[in-house]
C-alpha cells in the first residue's frame, strides 16, 4: 500500500501537494472550501501584511505563452483579520500555514506571534514577492538579511517557520542562513519577476508594468533550485513552480523536495487537478514499488 | 504548438458602431477574434491607461461582439467617449453562463445594464424555439432597455418604470412577483437588491432561477480570490457570474459585498 | 513602404533578425545556408573558446513543456579555427558576429583580436554560459569583472563589441559597467540554469545535470530585462529569449531592444521561421503604420 | 493544453524481447508509446548512466518498435547487456525519412547494420505492394541480417559475403552495381565507403538514389552542429539522415567525416 503522508518538520501532511499562497487563501470560505473538496496536505494562505492592502489595479494577470504573469499586489485584508479568518476555519486534518509579508524583521515576528496565537500550524515567511517593492526579492536576495528575519521570528515562535525564497543569484545561500537561524522548511520558488507588452496597445499590460511569471514556464528553473538547495541544506523543500500533473511532482521529488505546494494550474484545470495529482502520485508509486514519498526524496542525486 | 491557457491571451477589438441605448448607456459594436461567449459569460475589457473591467456581452454574431456600457467611473465613462475605428482589448470568454437547455418556457428579468445578457440570452433561447417572456425594469421610460429588439425576437415584453411613464409603474420585481408561478425557469440580471428578492420568490414557489450576479473582479480566472462569496467560497468570475438560486441560499449575497481587501458592505 | 533595416553602433542589418549564439553558428556551411535561404539580419557564431571543446555526452537536450534545456557544452573547434571558418564565409550584406566564452580579459582580448584580423564584423562576449563552469554566468554576475573585461576588449579592437548577459540579480549593474567600459551594444539574455529528471529513470536527463532553459518559456521574463536595461543604458539592445513569432519579436522592439536574435525556434518550425518572423513584423507595421524599426524601440515606455 | 516540441519528451520503452541476429548484433523489441516512425528516420536511445545515440528502427508495429543495434562501444554494449523487463528511454522519432513513395520498384542495398532501417523500409514497401529486391552484405554468412525476413516478405534477395561462406563472393557493392540499372528506385544503407560508391553508380546510370548517412549526432532537433555535412551544411539529423544522391553530391560525404569540435576525419 502507497502512503501519501509526509512531514514538514511538525506539520502533519495526508498528502504531499500544498495549496501555495496566493491562489484560494485569502478567505476562509475558499479555504474551507478547498479542504472540503479535495485531498490536499496542507493550505498556505494568500501572504498578509502590516497593513490592508487593496492591490494593484487591473490588469493583474497577464497571458504568457507558458504560464501567468501575475501582480495582484498582496491585496489582503491585513494581519488583524487573521483572527477572523483563522477562525473561520473549519477544524480538521489539514494544516493552515500562514504567509507573511513584511518589511521589517520586527514586522515578520509581531505578525508570526500573532498568527500563532490565532491557531496557524506554521508560519511561511514569503522573502521573495517579485512585483511589491519592500516587501520581497530585495529580502531574500541578502543572505544575511533573510537570516536576521528568521531569527527574530524563531525565537518568538513555537511553531515551524516557513521560508519562501524566489530565483535570486544566492539563493543557496539565503537557504542556509534561513537553516542556521531555524527555520524548519524553505518553499521554493516564487513567480519569476517578468513583462508582458500588447503589440497593439504597445504598453505593458499589467497595470504594475512588473508582474511574477508562474506555470509550465518556470518549472525546470524551479526543479534546479531544489536540486541545489537539497544539496546543501538539511531541512525539509517544499518544491512550487509550474506544477501541471503529477509526473512535475515527482520531478521535484526526486530533487529533493519533501513537498509539492501548486498555484496557477488551478487557473487551468480548476480545483479537481489538486486531487489529480495526487492520484497520479499514488498511482505512479504503486506501479514503480514506492511505499513512502520519503523513498522518493532526492533519489535523483544518487548515481 | 498550442498555447497555455489560451483565453488569458488579450484579443484586439475594433469598434465598429456606437449605439446610445437609453441615458448613460451606451452599446459598442467590436469586432474581435474571441470565442463565442455563452449568454451569461464575461469578457474583460482593457483600456489602455485605464483599468480593465469585467462586462457581459449583449449580443455575438459572426465576429461581432456587442458590449452595453453603463457609465458607472473612469473606465466606463472613457469607454463611452470611444469611436468607431478605435480599439479596445479583450480576453475570455469566462466563468459559467446560463444553463439554456432547461425544459420548459423561460421567464427573463433584468434591471439596468443587467439587461445586456439578459437580452443575449433572449436571442439565443428564442433561435432555439423557446418560449420567452422578458420584464425590464428601469427608473423612467427613456432608460429602459431593448424593448423593440425583444419584441423582434418575438418575446412577451412586461415594462416596469418607477416613475410610471411607461408600463407598470413600480419596480421589475413587483412584475416579476406576479408572473414567476407561470414560468419553468427564471433568468434574471440587475441590482443585487431585486436580484435577491427574485431567488426568495423563486426558491418559495420552486421555480428554477439563474441569476447572474456582480462582485468585484479582477483576475477573471479564478485565481486572485478578489470575486469570492462568503461563506461558501464560491468564486464569481469562475464558478459563477451565474448560479442557480439554491448555490446563492445562506450566502453574503443579497445581504453584502466583500471588496477585494475583505472589506464588507452591506447591500443598500 | 516599410524599412527593415535596423543599425546596431556600426553594423548596419537588412532585417532586425539574427541568428543568436549557438544554432546553426557553429560552422561555415551551415551559416552560408542561413545567409543564402534567409533574410536573416546577421549571425552570431556558436561561442568560440581558447581550446577546442568537445561539449559533454549526451543527452545534451531535454524536454520541457515550454522550452528546451541543452547542455550542449561549448562544443567548438577553439578559436584558432576561425581563420579558416570566417574565410569560408560567402562575401555579402550580413554581418558576422563572432562569439567568445573565455575564462579571463586577457583571452577574450586575444580572441576578439584574433576574430578581428580575420574578418569578424563584431563580436560579441558571451558572460553567461549558464551551465559551463569559468566561462560564463559567473563572470555575469559580477559587474565590476563584466567592466574589467570590456574595458580589455575593447581597447585592442575596433569592430563593435557586444555583450551577452544572462538573469541575473545584477544584471542591469553588469549592463551599466559594460557601456562605461564602451561596450557598444548588450545582447540579453542566455538560457537560464535549469534541472530536468525523467521520472522513470530518475535522474537528471542530461549527462551535465544542469542546462539551460530557451523557448517560450524565458520569453516574458527577456523582455522584462530588456525593459528593465532600456530605462537605463543607452546603448544598443539585442532582445534574445523565447521568440517563437514577430508577436514576440515586436514585443522586444516595444521594450527597447534595437534587434532580436532567435536560436529555439528553429528546432520546432525550421530555418524558414525566419522569413516567416520578418514577414510578419513587416505586415504589421506596414497595417499598423510604422515606417521604421526604430519607431517601435521603447515604445512601451511611455504613456 | 498542447505542448511544446512533443517529440522532444522522453518515453520510457520496455524491452519485451531480446533477439540474437547475428554475432555482435542484437534486437530489442520494446514497448513504448512514440509516434510510428517513418524507415530511414531514427530515435535517440537513452540509457541513463550511458550516452543517448541515434538508431534507426528496424521495424514498428502496434506500439512495438524494434531497434537493431551493433556493439560498437561502450553504450551499445550496455544495450546488449539488457534483459526483457527492463527499461530504456527514447525520443523520437526525427529526421527525414526514406520516400517510400516513389514511382516503380526498388532495390534496397544493406550493409552491416544499416539493414535495419532497410527491413524496415522493405516492410513498408511490400504493404504497399512494391516490387522489391534485397541486397544484404556482411564479412560472412552468421552477420547476415534479415535474409529471412527480406523473404518472408516476399522479396527478391541477393547475398554477397566478403569470405563467400554464402551467396556472392565479395562485397554488396559488387552485387548492386550490376543490378542497378534494372531499378527505378535504389535505398541503401551501411558503410560510407559502400554508400558513395552506390551514389556515384545511380548518378552515373540517374537511378533515383535515398541514401540513410551518418554523422555524429547529438541532440537529434538541428540545434547542436554536430552532424553537419560540409559545404552544403545540412544537418544530418534534420535535413536528412535520408537524403537523394543529388544532395550528397559534392559534398563531404564519402570523403571526409566532421566531428564535434569540427575535426574532420577522413572516410577509409
Ligand atoms: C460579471 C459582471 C458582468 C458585468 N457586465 C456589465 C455590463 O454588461 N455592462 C455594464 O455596464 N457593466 C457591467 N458590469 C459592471 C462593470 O464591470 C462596472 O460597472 C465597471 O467595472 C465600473 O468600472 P469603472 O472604472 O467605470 O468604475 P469605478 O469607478 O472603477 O467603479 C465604480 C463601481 O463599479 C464597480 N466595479 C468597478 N470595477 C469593478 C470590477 N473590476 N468588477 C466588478 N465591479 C467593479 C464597483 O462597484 C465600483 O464601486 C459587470 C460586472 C460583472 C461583475
Ligand atoms: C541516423 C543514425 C542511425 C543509426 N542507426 C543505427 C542502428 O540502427 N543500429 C546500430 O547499431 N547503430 C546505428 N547507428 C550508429 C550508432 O548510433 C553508434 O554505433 C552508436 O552511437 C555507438 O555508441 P557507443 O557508445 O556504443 O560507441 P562509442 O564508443 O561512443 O562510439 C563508437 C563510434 O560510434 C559512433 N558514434 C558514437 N556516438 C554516436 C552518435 N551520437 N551519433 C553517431 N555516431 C556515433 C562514432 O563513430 C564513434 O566513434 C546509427 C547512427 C546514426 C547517425
Ligand atoms: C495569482 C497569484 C498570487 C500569488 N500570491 C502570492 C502570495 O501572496 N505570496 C506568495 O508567497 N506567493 C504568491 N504567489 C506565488 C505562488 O505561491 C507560487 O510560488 C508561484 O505561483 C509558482 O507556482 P505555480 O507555478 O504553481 O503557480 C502567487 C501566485 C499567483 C499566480
Ligand atoms: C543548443 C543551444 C546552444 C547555445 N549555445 C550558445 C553559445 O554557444 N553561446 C551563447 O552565447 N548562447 C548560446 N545559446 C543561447 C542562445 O543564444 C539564446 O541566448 C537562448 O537560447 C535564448 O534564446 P531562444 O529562446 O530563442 O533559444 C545556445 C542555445 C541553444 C538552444
Ligand atoms: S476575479 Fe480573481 S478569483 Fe475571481
Ligand atoms: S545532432 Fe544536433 S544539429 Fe544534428
Amino acid at each position: 500500500m502507497v502512503n501519501l503522508k509526509v512531514s514538514i518538520s511538525k506539520l502533519k501532511l495526508k498528502t504531499p501537494i500544498l495549496l501555495a499562497s496566493g491562489v484560494l487563501g485569502s478567505s476562509y470560505s475558499t479555504i474551507n472550501r478547498v479542504i472540503r473538496e479535495t485531498r490536499i496536505g496542507a493550505i498556505v494562505t494568500k501572504s498578509f501584511t502590516w497593513e490592508p492592502r487593496v492591490g494593484y489595479n487591473t490588469p493583474i494577470v497577464a497571458y504568457t505563452k507558458a504560464g501567468i504573469v501575475n501582480a495582484v499586489g498582496l491585496t489582503n485584508p491585513g494581519y488583524r483579520a487573521l483572527k477572523e479568518i483563522l477562525g473561520n476555519i473549519v477544524k480538521n486534518d489539514v494544516p493552515i500555514v500562514v504567509s507573511i509579508a513584511a518589511s521589517t524583521s520586527k514586522e515578520y515576528a509581531e505578525i508570526a506571534s500573532f498568527a500563532e496565537e490565532n491557531g496557524a500550524d506554521a508560519v511561511e515567511l514569503n522573502l521573495s514577492c517579485p512585483h511589491v517593492k519592500g516587501h520581497g526579492l530585495e529580502i531574500g536576495q541578502d543572505p544575511e538579511y533573510v537570516g536576521k528575519i528568521v531569527h527574530e521570528v524563531r525565537s518568538v515562535l513555537k511553531i515551524p517557520v516557513i521560508v519562501k525564497l524566489g530565483l535570486t543569484d544566492r539563493i543557496v545561500d539565503s537557504a542556509l542562513k534561513a537553516e542556521k537561524a531555524g527555520a524548519d522548511a524553505v518553499s521554493a520558488i516564487n513567480s519569476i519577476r517578468s513583462v508582458v507588452i500588447d503589440v497593439y496597445a504597445r504598453k505593458p499590460i499589467l497595470s504594475n508594468i512588473y508582474g511574477g511569471l508562474s506555470g509550465p514556464a518556470i518549472h525546470p528553473i524551479a526543479v534546479r533550485v531544489v536540486f541545489d538547495l537539497y544539496k546543501n541544506i538539511e531541512i525539509p523543500i517544499i518544491g512550487i513552480g509550474g506544477v501541471t500533473d503529477w509526473v512535475d511532482a515527482v520531478e521535484f521529488f526526486l530533487a529533493g523536495a519533501s513537498a509539492v505546494a501548486i498555484a496557477s494550474v488551478i487557473a487551468i484545470k480548476g480545483l479537481k487537478v489538486i486531487d489529480e495529482i495526487i492520484k497520479g502520485i499514488e498511482e505512479y508509486m504503486d506501479k514503480e514499488g514506492f511505499q513512502k514519498i520519503s523513498e522518493l526524496v532526492g533519489l535523483a542525486h544518487g548515481n | 504548438m498550442k498555447m497555455f491557457l489560451e483565453t488569458l491571451k488579450m484579443c484586439k477589438a475594433e469598434i465598429v458602431k456606437v449605439v446610445k441605448e437609453a441615458e448613460g448607456i451606451k452599446s459598442l459594436l467590436l469586432e474581435t477574434s474571441i470565442e463565442k461567449p455563452i449568454p451569461g459569460q464575461f469578457v474583460m475589457v482593457w483600456v489602455p491607461g485605464f483599468e480593465e473591467i469585467p462586462i457581459s456581452p449583449s449580443m455575438y454574431e459572426r465576429n461581432v461582439l456587442r458590449l452595453t456600457v453603463a457609465t458607472v467611473g473612469e473606465t466606463t465613462r472613457k469607454i463611452h467617449s470611444l469611436k468607431p475605428g478605435e480599439r479596445l482589448f479583450i480576453r475570455g470568454p469566462y466563468g459559467r453562463g446560463f444553463n439554456l437547455d432547461e425544459k420548459g418556457n423561460f421567464l427573463l428579468i433584468a434591471g439596468g445594464y443587467g439587461a445586456a445578457p439578459i437580452i443575449y440570452a433572449l436571442h439565443e433561447l428564442r433561435k432555439k424555439g423557446k418560449n420567452v417572456a422578458y420584464i425590464i425594469g428601469a427608473r423612467s421610460k427613456d432608460k429602459l432597455l431593448f424593448v423593440s429588439e425583444a419584441r423582434k425576437f418575438n418575446a412577451e415584453v412586461y415594462i416596469a418604470t418607477d416613475d410610471g411613464s411607461l408600463g407598470f409603474k413600480g419596480s421589475a420585481v413587483e412584475v416579476a412577483e406576479k408572473l414567476i408561478a407561470k414560468y419553468d425557469n427564471v433568468l434574471a440580471c440587475g441590482p443585487e437588491r431585486m436580484l435577491y428578492k427574485i431567488m426568495l420568490k423563486c426558491l418559495e414557489l420552486g421555480v428554477k432561477c439563474q441569476i447572474s450576479i456582480e462582485r468585484y473582479i479582477k483576475c477573471g480566472i479564478g485565481i486572485c480570490g478578489s470575486c469570492v462569496l462568503d461563506p461558501k467560497g464560491l468564486r464569481v468570475c469562475s464558478d459563477g457570474p451565474v448560479f442557480y438560486a439554491e448555490e446563492l441560499a445562506n450566502t453574503e449575497f443579497g445581504k453584502y459585498y466583500t471588496y477585494p481587501p475583505g472589506i464588507k458592505k452591506p447591500i443598500e
